[in-house]
């Protein structure tokens, strides 16, 4: 077509992070009145190339083009002005400001000759915004008193706010239910007839093929493939995406399941979770899937003792315990693998032996005299099970790869030899290669004996790998499937709410 | 020979009184010729940064230290290591304990001070031309030595002036603004009073810039100890009636004075010369007094506030 | 079979390597210290005296006591702004105890345990409410120092037990004061429990990361309270040392000192966000500093001169290494 | 109603602030008097401003510890021009006191944002700088009433409508920061540089920048505070606001300026100096003994950050639906 060139082309452009080629040498079109979808696995790029294009990162290398001119997207602030605005992956909001505030930071109304912020206009806007995308909220409202899906709403009503030409959405369901997926359908059709170019970045492969008039792959930083959507179906898509078969990635083993470890009854919290009940057993991988900010975390951080509102009743071999802090937690045989892993899970500044060490020191250390020899034994020990890469073991976990580190907080709860391992979205932005290490490695724990709670929001990685899955919907257990009755529309259908399927 | 080597220590450096003490002592060095004084003292009036300083002059082996002391007590260990390395030392102005130093030059005898405060503020009620009247004192901080010995001696003097009557004493910790907020608390306090008495040097500033301020010139003096050139000003406004200081430059001269015979071992049991300030009689304690402080008054103060 | 191979040979700490330790901050800071003691010989003739250099020594020494435990709160990602008010309250407490006949053991006791109790207060507030330690101990530090008003106004304790005078004026051996051979004790003391004690990893761990400490089963609030208390004691052991040295009390006793104290720490190479710093960092920080006020007092440079130059020292120190690495960033970004 | 009250900070605050005046009144009923409220108001005056460049300061994340010893050095600088050249005109003089106050800000502002030292250690840094600096401009002399012209000290003074132009000042200040902070752009980066930096840059905001801007208000309203301060109280010397930045910052807290950053109001700030001032005014008309005061002040300041804190408390996050609906109605006052 001629008549519609591209508004932003992107070529030859590179992003490198320490350790990390994120992007490498890619390019991309995008144009007036049509859907770009971007896929690739976790990790591939897609949320650096968005952070690229909106001026919060600058390229290492490559061109981009503007209307066919090169431009230089130096700071956020040129990325607006030029037209360009960005649903983030992750939520950047201020939770001490108002939802109208949230929306117009940065791109404030204003009016007269002193340019005084029009509070009224930006309210009355905020309201019609919020309005159209069926989200009824008060614009006067504290964003810190809304839940995740709201603020995802209010995330998605501030890149509507700007009248822009480019209209990015980086995962921007995956926290939403159905029904609003449903009305962010009804939006991208709308932009989409205005004239607005959409890059839309999604995991969701139905969602794609609703409402994408182009793809784009990338794999691991690197340019696949394009072309329009009519020209290609699922199985060739995730083809490009990961260039093996699928079957492959979730090398699930069956081992005998035993005794149950962990027995969990009437779990309750004011705000966050009600009536969790559930037990694991001894070689068993319990799945727990939802939305995002479905309460999962909360609920194993609650067991983990870090949530001093939740009460209940939790026994571990069969004896009732009292945890109320992550100390008890670890005394009892539990340990928590956090889905935070850079803020939560590792101490980067420390190397790798005093990472895995630090949970048990005093085991290690009784006198309280630091036996460092003693530290790398254990840290060699985990290290090397794990198959950390590492130039040595007195590296600092920051100096590692993402995967790398996961293993690391992996290693470092299996040194404490726990009876249960909770890992929250194990293997969340870590490459393939890791991955598949990851899961393997869950694999092993289980054959030991071990039992294991994963909570994802992977559909694929928790049908591959769980035994038992647990829905999760608004802070409710929806549905329990056996790994037999679970199939991927049943899974989705309950984590949205539509329970009845 | 070598010179004799002199150190002034002052409570804080920047203070105007203590700038006109250096002069005097200059004075006498150049009378004297073979003297070289090493005027110095901490940042603020804390005995820890008096012991630092002093640490270091005695490290440099002076001949003398001449204090005007932070604390009385607390200065006294390091100026006994001082003696023992046989560095003579003395102090002036504001006291240390007999055992840290051989002999105490007051600027005037503690009970002269106190009576002559007194009288200053008689002085006033005269000049408003009541004849009785209330006063109250503002003062430092309340842990300067020799504010309170002379808050002390005020009270002593006090049943001699029938006519005033001691409402309240209050601290400005020797800050401009606490010194200013104190006495407008206390013109709240006592609507009828009459004399401000501030036997300090930025006690007495603030609280006549206060009584200014507050518009009560005439109506409530302040009088106290402070410097001609500070207070030139409220003089002329009629903040202040008169008010006395015993002459900084003089003290400068006799203390560095009294230092070097100590040094050239000139000194009896009962005197010490003090050059042209003439002789300085000991008590037991090796305590001394200078001179009567000078009252200044709009008919003087001006001649005065070119030179401290 | 290979990656077996490769996986052994993974050795436990990469061999040392020579620009590495000369690159560190310890090594910095001597060689300032160094040639601060270099220019001191040159400039005065009084500098190279055994008992002049003692006489210095006791100029700083009560104050880098307090930087040896302020500088694992400091790592641990909090302050104490309170330390000089409890010297104050500690040596009030003495001079009570001394009034009432108390001899020199008790006292010591007493000084402790006043600040034992003051570093409590301070972390239960800042772990129990989650407040701001930085906050919280600019409150103590009125209301600590304010009690020492209350109980002495403008009194003054002088009356301390003759034997009392050894802790800050008596002399080990030669020209070693007690207090000097203290604080090196207590330097190693604490350089043992930062750097090869469970306690102290556990306290670089907080500071790199509060979060995932606690999330590895570290009691991170109790592990601050401890810190606070520890800052606490020392304080009240400082207190002996001072009230010694100055055989008296009175209620302005270590006036501001809390910025010293800090100064000595950050100027040290501890990092005032936390997780990064070292013992001896801070005990050559302590002498740097010592040398350049010792130094600068024997050319009778006036204090307040000397703190220009500790603050353009403070200011200069923490940048130019930011600065190094930024240029060595840039350079390598160009080849 | 009544938990209405308590809850809105400023409300709660104001209430205190009226019922602490109504007590002291109680007492002394000459502290009601038009006179005295007045004069407590005006003695606020420099607090008061001092707070409103520190507010700003603290919302982005960083601490401005060298206010007090700018205050000094550009009211000693003022002092010297007009007793040397009586001259200058006073505007002028103004003038060069905001614009010498925003140098010195500009300098922590430049180490904070281009260099990137933590603000704490800069700040410590320039206040010995700055305070040492005025020794050095000054030689150690004062500048006395007499010495001053009558312009120069009369502007503070001057009465119009009722109020000292001093008082006008001040509000004119608060009224300003107030209208800036919610009806500009620049004011309301204040907000979100501090709330949350990541999000600040991802809308286009310079968090550097906003931090830079930061301290140069606040040495501009520092540099304003040294000609008022110098006039108000007519003299000027080396210690003039000797650790009155502890005041400010303390006024900031009690005010309800999260020390984290991104949190408070003008509104509360300015009752925060208020709360402070009328202390000041009160104890000593009140009769209370000097020594208690400062005890009372630090326990005022523990208690206003504990109170803060509580209303501060992260909540959890709300999922359950009928949580969601209970709590989704919190409404915020700016915006
Ligand atoms: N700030 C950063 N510093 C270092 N590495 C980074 C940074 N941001 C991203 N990376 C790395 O760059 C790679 C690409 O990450 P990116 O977030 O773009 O992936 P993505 O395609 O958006 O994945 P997902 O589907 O999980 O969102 C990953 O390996 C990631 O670990
Ligand atoms: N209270 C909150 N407000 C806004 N964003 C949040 C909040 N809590 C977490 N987030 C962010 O939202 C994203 C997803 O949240 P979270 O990790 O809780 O989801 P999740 O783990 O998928 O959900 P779940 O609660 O079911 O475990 C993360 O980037 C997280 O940092
Ligand atoms: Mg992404
Ligand atoms: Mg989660």
């Amino acid at each position: 077509m001629i008549t519609n060139s591209a508004v932003l082309s992107l070529r030859d452009v590179s992003k490198v992070f320490p350790g990390v080629k994120a992007l490498d040498n890619v390019k991309l079109d995008l144009y007036p009145g049509e859907v770009t979808a971007l896929v690739g696995e976790n990790g591939a790029g897609k949320s650096t190339l968005v952070k690229t294009l909106t001026g919060i990162y600058q390229p290492d290398g490559g061109e981009l083009y503007w209307k066919g001119e090169p431009v230089d997207i130096s700071d956020p602030e040129v990325a607006l002005q030029l037209g360009i605005t960005a649903i983030h992956q992750e939520t950047v909001l201020f939770g001490e400001l108002s939802v109208t505030e949230n929306i117009f930071a940065g791109n404030y109304l204003t009016r007269g000759p002193l340019r005084r912020l029009d509070w009224p206009a930006m309210h009355q806007r905020s309201r019609e915004i919020l309005a159209d995308i069926d989200a009824p909220l008060d614009p006067k409202a504290q964003l810190k008193g809304l839940s995740i899906g709201q603020k995802h709403m209010v995330a998605i009503a501030r890149a509507l706010s700007v009248d822009a030409q480019v209209v990015i959405l980086d995962e921007p369901t995956a926290a939403l239910s159905h029904h609003e997926i449903e009305e962010l359908y009804g939006i991208v059709e709308r932009l989409k007839k205005s004239g607005k170019a959409i890059l839309f970045i999604s995991h969701k492969f139905d969602e794609i093929f609703t409402i994408a008039d182009r793809y784009v792959v990338y794999r691991d930083g690197n340019f696949v493939g394009e072309g329009l959507i009519s020209n290609v179906n699922e199985a060739e898509l995730v083809e490009m995406m990961v260039a093996r078969s699928v079957s492959e990635t979730f090398p699930k083993q069956t081992v005998s399941i035993g005794e149950p470890v962990m027995t969990v009854s009437n779990l309750n919290h004011p705000t966050e979770f009600a009536d969790i009940n559930f037990e694991v057993r001894a070689g068993e991988i319990l799945g727990f899937y939802g939305l995002v900010g479905s309460g999962r975390t909360e609920i194993m951080q609650a067991l983990y003792g870090l949530s001093k509102a939740a009460t209940g009743d939790v026994r571990i071999d069969g004896k009732t315990t009292q945890i109320r802090s992550p100390a008890d937690a670890i005394a009892d045989g539990l340990v928590y693998v956090p889905e935070e892993r850079q803020q939560q899970g590792a101490i980067l500044d420390l190397p790798i032996f005093q990472n895995i060490s630090l949970p048990q020191l005093s085991k290690l250390n009784p006198k309280g005299v630091l036996n460092e020899q003693r530290e790398y034994e254990l840290a060699r020990a985990y290290g090397e099970r794990l198959k950390v890469k590492t130039s040595s073991w007195d590296q600092k976990v920051a100096n590692l790869s993402g995967g790398n580190q996961q293993k690391v907080v992996i290693g470092k709860w299996l040194a404490t030899q726990p009876k249960v391992i909770i890992l929250d979205e194990p293997t969340k932005g870590i490459d393939i290669g890791s991955k598949a290490a990851v899961h393997r490695f869950m694999s092993e724990l289980v054959e030991d004996g071990l039992a294991v709670i994963m909570v994802s929001s992977e559909l694929p990685e928790v049908l591959g790998m769980a035994d038992r899955i647990m829905v999760m919907h608004e802070g409710l257990m929806v549905r329990e499937f056996s790994r037999e009755d679970a199939t991927a529309e049943a899974v989705v259908a309950a984590a949205t709410g539509g329970l009845a399927a | 020979e070598d010179d004799v080597r002199i150190a002034l220590v002052v409570k804080a450096l920047g203070i105007g009184f203590f700038e006109a003490a250096n002069e005097g002592a200059q004075e006498a060095a150049e009378e004297l010729g073979n003297v070289e004084i090493i005027y110095t003292g901490p940042t603020t009036t804390t005995a820890e940064g008096q012991i630092e300083v002093i640490s270091s002059l005695i490290a440099q082996r002076v001949d003398a230290i001449a204090v005007s002391a932070n604390d009385q007590d607390a200065l006294v260990p390091i100026l006994k290591r001082a003696q023992q390395r046989g560095i003579e030392v003395i102090s002036w102005d504001s006291g240390v304990a007999p055992e840290g130093r051989t002999v105490h030059l007051n600027p005037s005898s503690n009970e002269l001070i106190g009576r002559m405060n007194v009288k200053l503020a008689a002085d006033a009620l005269e000049a408003k031309g009541v004849n009785a009247g209330q006063m109250a004192i503002l003062s430092a901080t309340p842990t300067s030595t020799n504010q309170n010995i002379w808050i002390e001696e005020m009270e002593n003097a006090l049943p001699e002036f029938s006519q005033l009557e001691l409402v309240d004493t209050v601290y400005g910790d020797d800050l401009a603004d606490k010194s200013y907020r104190e006495a407008v608390a206390l013109m709240r306090n006592h609507p009828n009073l009459d004399v401000i008495v501030a036997p300090t040097t930025v006690g007495i500033l603030a609280a006549a810039q206060a009584v200014s301020d507050e518009d009560r010139i005439g109506e409530v003096y302040v009088t106290g100890l402070g410097l001609p050139s500070e207070l030139a000003g409220h003089v002329e406004s009629g903040a202040i009636h008169n008010f006395a200081i015993w002459n900084p430059i003089d003290l400068g001269y006799a203390a560095t004075m009294i230092a070097y015979n100590l040094v050239q071992g000139d000194v009896s049991e009962d005197y010490v010369e003090m050059g042209r300030m003439g002789l300085a009689e000991l008590d037991d304690d090796g305590n001394a007094a200078m001179s009567d402080p000078f009252v200044y008054d709009a008919s003087n103060v001006a001649d005065f506030a070119d030179i401290f | 079979m290979e990656n077996t191979m490769t996986q052994s040979a993974v050795p436990n700490r990469l061999s040392g390597n020579w620009r590495h330790y000369l690159l560190r901050w310890e090594t910095f800071l001597l060689l300032v210290a160094a040639l601060v003691f270099l220019f001191n010989s040159f400039a005065s003739p009084y500098f190279l005296d055994p008992w002049n250099l003692s006489d210095a020594t006791f100029n700083f020494t009560e104050k880098a006591i307090i930087a040896l435990p302020m500088a694992m709160l400091i790592i641990c990602r909090e302050i104490d702004l309170s330390v000089a008010s409890i010297i104050a309250l500690a040596s009030v407490s003495m001079g009570l105890a001394a009034e009432a006949g108390m001899g020199t053991g008790s006292l010591v006791a007493i000084a402790i345990a006043v600040g034992v109790a003051c570093g409590l207060f301070n972390g239960l507030v800042v772990t129990g409410f989650g407040i701001p330690s930085i906050v919280v101990t600019i409150g103590t530090m009125s209301l600590y120092r304010g009690i020492t008003y209350v109980i002495l106004g403008d009194g003054a304790f002088t009356d301390y037990p003759s034997e009392f005078a050894y802790f800050g004026q008596g002399y080990v051996y030669w020209v070693f004061s007690f207090e000097f051979v203290l604080f090196l004790g207590l330097a190693l003391v604490f350089y043992v429990l930062l750097h090869h004690t469970n306690f102290g990893r556990r306290t670089y761990a907080i500071g790199n990361n509060p979060t995932a400490a606690l999330y590895s089963g570290i009691k991170v609030n109790k592990h601050k309270l401890i810190l606070f208390v520890l800052v606490g004691a020392l304080s009240g052991l400082a207190s002996v040392l001072l009230t010694s040295r100055l055989g008296s009390t009175r209620p302005s006793i270590a006036f501001a000192w809390e910025l010293n104290i800090v100064t000595m720490v950050v100027l040290g190479g501890v990092s005032i966000l936390g997780g990064a710093g070292s013992i001896l960092g801070v005990v050559i920080a302590v002498f740097l500093m010592g040398l350049v006020t010792f130094g600068l007092g024997l050319l009778n440079v006036p204090g307040i001169v000397m703190s220009i130059i500790i603050g353009a020292m403070l200011i200069s120190v923490i940048s130019i290494p930011v600065l190094l690495g930024r240029w060595r960033a840039m350079r390598e970004r160009q080849s | 109603m009544m938990s209405a009250i308590l809850k809105n900070r400023e409300r709660f605050l104001a209430l205190v602030i009226v019922v602490l005046v109504l007590a002291v009144g109680f007492i002394t009923p000459d502290f009601l008097s038009f006179t005295s409220l007045v004069g407590t108001f005006n003695d606020t005056s420099i607090l008061m401003i001092l707070a409103m460049g520190q507010m700003l300061v603290i919302l982005t994340r960083c601490i401005d510890l060298s206010v007090a010893a700018n205050v000094a050095l550009t009211g000693m600088a003022v002092g010297m021009i007009n007793a040397a050249f009586p001259g200058v005109p006073i505007p002028l003089l103004m003038l060069f006191a905001l614009v010498m106050g925003a140098v010195l800000g500009a300098i922590n502002g430049f180490f904070v944002w281009i260099v990137g030292v933590p603000a704490i250690v800069v700040t410590l840094g320039t206040m010995s700088i700055y305070r040492g600096s005025v020794f050095l401009l000054s030689d150690g002399a004062w500048v006395n009433a007499h010495q001053m012209s009558e312009s120069f000290i009369d502007l503070p003074r001057q009465v119009v409508l009722g109020l000292p132009m001093m008082s006008w000042i001040a509000i004119a200040i608060v009224a300003l920061l107030f209208f800036a902070s919610r009806h500009w752009r620049s004011g309301r980066d204040f907000f979100t540089a501090g709330g949350d930096p990541t999000a600040a840059f991802y809308t286009g905001v310079n968090v550097g920048k906003v931090q830079f801007k930061a301290f140069v208000v606040s040495g501009t309203l520092a540099g304003l505070c040294g000609y008022l301060w110098v006039s108000r109280f007519a003299v000027a010397y080396v210690d003039v606001a000797n650790g009155f930045e502890l005041q400010v910052v303390a006024a900031c807290v009690i005010g309800g300026i999260s020390i984290m950053g991104g949190i408070g109001t003008v509104i509360g700030c300015a009752l925060g100096a208020l709360f402070l001032g009328v202390i000041n005014n009160a104890l000593p008309v009140i009769g209370v003994s000097p020594f208690w005061q400062m005890a009372i002040s630090g326990a005022v300041i523990i208690i206003a950050v504990i109170a803060n804190s509580s209303a501060e408390r992260r909540e959890g996050r709300i999922i359950l639906r009928s949580a969601v609906t209970a709590r989704g109605a919190q409404k915020v006052e700016a915006a």
